[in-house]
């Protein structure tokens, strides 16, 4: 059994609404040192295989996980070494 | 940080014809060339390429559309403005419109949805009008299909995600399932609103020396023509950090549309545009040539969301949720003021100006000068040629066909299977459709109807259209489509009032498809006259195709009518056991 | 009875609430924005539903932290009714009035349409016109209603006889059929359904007008021994 | 400038559906050897800020980024170590 853990983040030009709100927020409750807010998602799968496991990450993160139209993906496996 | 690219030379532009890449002919760059009396640089470019395009000038559906009857004694506005408006009496008058966003759906539908509502949503505020509800038509390939699943899934929560959030209540709407949309899907909004005559509002820039203020969004590089991207100095890095993708923020257009309606009670304010297709360009053009005046803005002042923005990005950016306004010169302050309340800024970014010019600067220079009137009533007109199709000759001389059924039952399950026709809960469940507390009529039967608050009025409104009559028939089909939405305002307990229509075609330079469009039009305004129903409001969205096959045409009619006391809503549904079950008509 | 309608930036049912109050109840309302700071001079609070700043990271999140959320917390404090409905709802759990969190749906699409309750509990200020263990139908109308608590509290609020309504058929996967909680001193409740919008026939039910109308009775009652 | 980076995961004890129901998706897509998705944030920050910042992010987390009732939250500073 494999963990795998995905970061999905926004691209760069694209809008992030909820970073900006949250940023927004979080001047208000007055923490004016935070300058910029990117909210993205980070996936946890467990995978039981060990053949070809990077070939099915990333099949399931264009396919399913990630809209790469809009979103960029990043995987590690385990604890193991970023991509 | 973004690449700073260098811009091709207006030697460049003209030499490797890149205005080709723009989408501008050859002729029509000589014709700019001939208005400007020099060749255009590359900022120039952009703006002709964008204004003389399609979606802005209509440039080969104009004398098409010229034939629908647009005015009547109701009539307070007709196509021309951001939606069209209609009398209701007691001073108060419906503004509607339809619009499409069939090819940002067909590349990221969540996002293409979600921005085309908002988009038909600013074009009914930007009028003064509240927005009271949204409905849409949807086409789709068949659903055996993944991709099509995907699209259907995503289209409609991209609808229910704008629309719900930003408390406008999605109260209609139609869906339809033929392999003629496989790869061309078509997801069309249409927004209705509500407005006192004395808040009515045009998008006109008056006033020399006025103040033009930018509000909402920051711009960014979202939304620029893909095919402008092409140009040799974007690597394919830089593709990785550009998204033509436009994402949409109902919760700012929310801010908008309140932070708007406030403004409009000022007399501050002279005249009010959304940014939509051609942002900046096309609000501050237009505002402009309508009244007679010239703009000069600075760039620099342009709240911008990204760095190192050139003059060419900010102007063809299409990035969503914002507003141009031109306000009394030495007001700002006071506009400023209401848009603090809702936590959005104001700033001021140019001047109305005489001189009948558009000139942009930006770092101190002037990188942008053209006469006004050149980008927004200049741009060519097209006299299509037309010719009609060989399959309508042939089809026309098949013998009737009538179907023989031996299993009534088995016939009748397996057209309530059809996607097409059967319930369409799944969709509309997942749109907020009571938001507002006015809708006497909930999706699921003919018509949609919302009450008037503070009198005993209500407004009946559809979408319809049957693709499969006008591929056998465009001029028939036309007629039918209104015929049907007349039909389900009427068995609402409404009279009808006037319409709007979204034109989805296939490609015009096509003489069958060009037939098409003009035969459609044609049975269109025909009903229309007939009943009564002026076309008030409207787009068109031709070059739908997909391997070089169009789509069937699929003109949707969006008709708005009057409920005159809300006793007179009727519904569809049968009522009780022992009710006597009548057919009537021909 | 005067009552305050909280309107945030985002909300979108505030004028439902405000016309339900107004047209439907009979009864002074205002509108009183985010950012004010004080309650005073109001005997009821109503908390609406929509997007309070869109929703974005969490519903309700960033919302509590408003200025006049203080205000709420203390009339609270003081007994005043307060009605959290959907988003309000949401607001009132993550401020931390009313225990547990809010899910996305079971289905993980919004849903909106008319759903039947069950009244639990008819004892309280907001439902004791109802008959307990009737059938009401109030429209729902959110993507994130799957209420969510621990087994200890889940326990508690049913010791208590704080769940004061629930869902018929559950539309969201709600944690036992859940879809509105009161608080310990039975002054604060949250609902996902929408109360405001079924307070006229014409729209498809008048269900909800009674728990206003339970509102209102119970100041009447209130005010009256006051005063007498 | 730090940049910080914020994971934030549902409880053990919390049912996913969103989790879930791409599990589902990834079954139907003929991974089957996927066994548990778990969908969580993944938030950037970049913060103009030395001082006690671990004070500051634990504060916003717990106020803002995270519900403590049904979330975890960690984080980390820069591409600096766990926590
Ligand atoms: N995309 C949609 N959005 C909202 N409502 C819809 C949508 N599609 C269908 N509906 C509603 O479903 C009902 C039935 O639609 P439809 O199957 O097109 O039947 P018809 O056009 O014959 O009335 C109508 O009330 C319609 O408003």
């Amino acid at each position: 059994m494999k963990k795998v853990k995905v970061y999905i983040t926004l691209k760069e030009s694209v809008l992030d609404p909820q970073g900006q709100a949250v940023a927004g927020a979080m001047h208000h409750l007055g923490y004016q040192e935070v300058k910029d807010v990117r909210i993205g998602k980070f996936i946890e799968l467990e995978i039981d295989s060990e053949e070809e496991i990077d070939d099915k990450i990333r099949a399931i993160c264009e396919k399913l996980l990630a809209n790469t139209v809009i979103e960029n993906y990043r995987y590690e496996i385990e604890e193991g070494v970023p991509q | 940080m973004p690449l700073l690219h260098h811009e091709p030379t207006p030697m460049d532009i003209k030499e490797q014809h890149i205005y080709k890449e723009m989408g501008l002919s050859d002729a029509e760059y000589e014709h700019i060339v001939s208005l400007l009396g020099r060749q255009p640089n590359y900022t120039e470019t952009g703006l002709f390429s964008v204004m003389w395009s399609e979606h802005c000038s209509y440039k080969t559906s104009k004398p098409v559309l010229k034939r629908f009857p647009s005015s009547g004694p109701r009539v307070l506005q007709g196509p021309g403005e951001g939606a069209g408006i209609v009398d209701i009496g007691d001073q108060q008058a419906v503004v509607f419109k339809i619009e499409s966003h069939n090819h940002p759906s067909a590349i990221e539908p969540y996002q293409g949805a979600a921005t085309g509502v908002g988009g038909i949503i600013r074009d009914v505020f930007s009028m003064g009008a509240r927005p009271i509800a949204l409905l849409n038509s949807l086409r789709f390939g068949p659903l055996s299909s993944a991709r099509v699943r995907y699209l259907f899934e995503e289209v409609v929560a991209g609808i229910a995600g704008y629309g719900n959030c930003i408390g406008i209540p999605t109260v209609g709407g139609e869906v339809q399932f033929d392999k003629t949309y496989e790869g061309n899907p078509l997801v069309n909004a249409m927004c209705v609103g509500l407005i006192n005559h004395e808040d009515i509002q045009v998008g006109r820039a008056t006033g020399v020396g006025n103040t033009v203020m930018y509000v909402g969004a920051a711009t960014g590089r979202d939304g620029i023509h893909g095919a402008t991207f092409a140009s040799d100095e974007l690597s394919d890095a830089s593709d990785e950090k550009r998204s033509a993708v436009q994402v949409g923020d109902p919760f700012m257009e929310k801010l908008l549309v309140e932070a708007c309606l406030e403004v409009i009670k000022s007399d501050a304010l002279i005249g009010m545009q959304d940014m939509g297709a051609a942002g900046l360009t096309s609000s501050a053009s237009e505002m402009a040539s309508k009244a007679g005046v010239g703009m000069e803005m600075d760039l620099d002042k342009v709240p911008q969301r990204e760095t190192g923005m050139t003059p060419y990005e900010m102007m063809l950016s299409e990035s969503q949720e914002r507003m141009l306004l031109v306000v009394q010169k030495g007001r700002e302050a006071e506009i400023q003021e209401i848009f603090k309340k809702w936590e959005l800024h104001a700033v001021a970014v140019g001047t109305v100006i005489e001189e009948k010019t558009f000139r942009l600067i930006h770092k101190g220079e002037v990188v942008a000068e053209v006469p006004v009137d050149s980008l927004a009533d200049d741009a060519p007109v097209y006299h299509m040629p037309s010719k009609e199709p060989e399959s309508f000759r042939v089809n026309g001389q098949l013998a009737p066909w009538k179907p023989t059924l031996t299993n009534y039952e088995e016939a009748l399950i397996g057209l309530l299977k059809e996607p097409t026709l059967a319930s369409k809960e799944w969709v509309y469940n997942q749109y907020d459709s009571m938001v507002q507390t006015n809708t006497a009529v909930l999706p699921g039967s003919d018509a949609a109807v919302v009450r008037v608050r503070g009198t005993r009025k209500a407004l009946a409104m559809t979408t319809d259209c049957n693709g499969k009559y006008l591929r056998l028939d465009p001029e028939v089909g036309g007629r039918i489509a209104v015929a049907e939405a007349a039909r389900n305002i009427v068995s609402s307990g409404a009279v009808p009032l006037a319409i709007t229509d979204c034109l989805n075609f296939g490609n015009p330079e096509k003489p069958e498809a060009f037939w098409q469009l003009e035969k459609a039009v044609d049975g269109m305004s025909e009903a229309c006259r007939i009943l009564g129903t002026p076309v008030i409001s409207g787009n068109v969205s031709l070059y739908n195709e997909s391997r070089g096959q169009a789509i069937d045409p699929t003109p949707v009619v969006g008709m708005v009518g009057l409920v005159e006391d809300i006793d007179h809503i009727t519904t569809s549904h049968f009522k009780a056991a022992g009710d006597v079950v009548y057919v009537i008509g021909a | 009875m005067k009552t305050a309608v909280i309107a945030f930036p985002g909300s979108n049912c505030d004028s439902d609430m405000y016309y339900a109050i107004r047209d439907g109840l009979e009864q002074e309302v205002d509108y009183v924005w985010h950012q004010e700071t004080s309650l005073d001079g109001y005997d009821a609070i109503m908390i609406p539903g929509g997007f309070s700043y869109g929703d974005y990271l969490r519903s309700g999140a960033i919302a509590r932290f408003s200025n006049i959320m203080p205000a709420v917390i203390a009339a609270a404090a003081a007994g005043k009714p307060i009605l959290g409905v959907c988003n309000g709802f949401q607001i009132l759990l993550e401020a931390g009035l009313l225990p547990g969190a809010m899910l996305r749906n079971k289905g993980l699409k919004f849903i909106c349409r008319h759903v039947d309750l069950e009244v639990m509990n008819n004892t309280t200020l907001f439902s004791s016109l109802y008959d307990k263990g009737e059938t009401i139908s109030i429209p729902v109308a959110h993507g994130e209603g799957n209420y969510y608590c621990d087994a200890e509290t889940l326990t508690k609020l049913e010791a208590e006889n704080r769940i004061v309504f629930k869902y018929k058929n559950n539309p969201n996967g709600s944690a036992a059929d859940i879809a509105g909680i009161i608080n310990e001193r039975g002054n604060v409740l949250g609902m996902m359904p929408h109360p405001e919008r079924a307070t006229e026939a014409l729209l498809g039910s008048a269900h909800g007008l009674r728990l206003f109308q339970s509102i209102l009775k119970h100041w009447r009652e209130s005010h009256a021994t006051l005063t007498s």
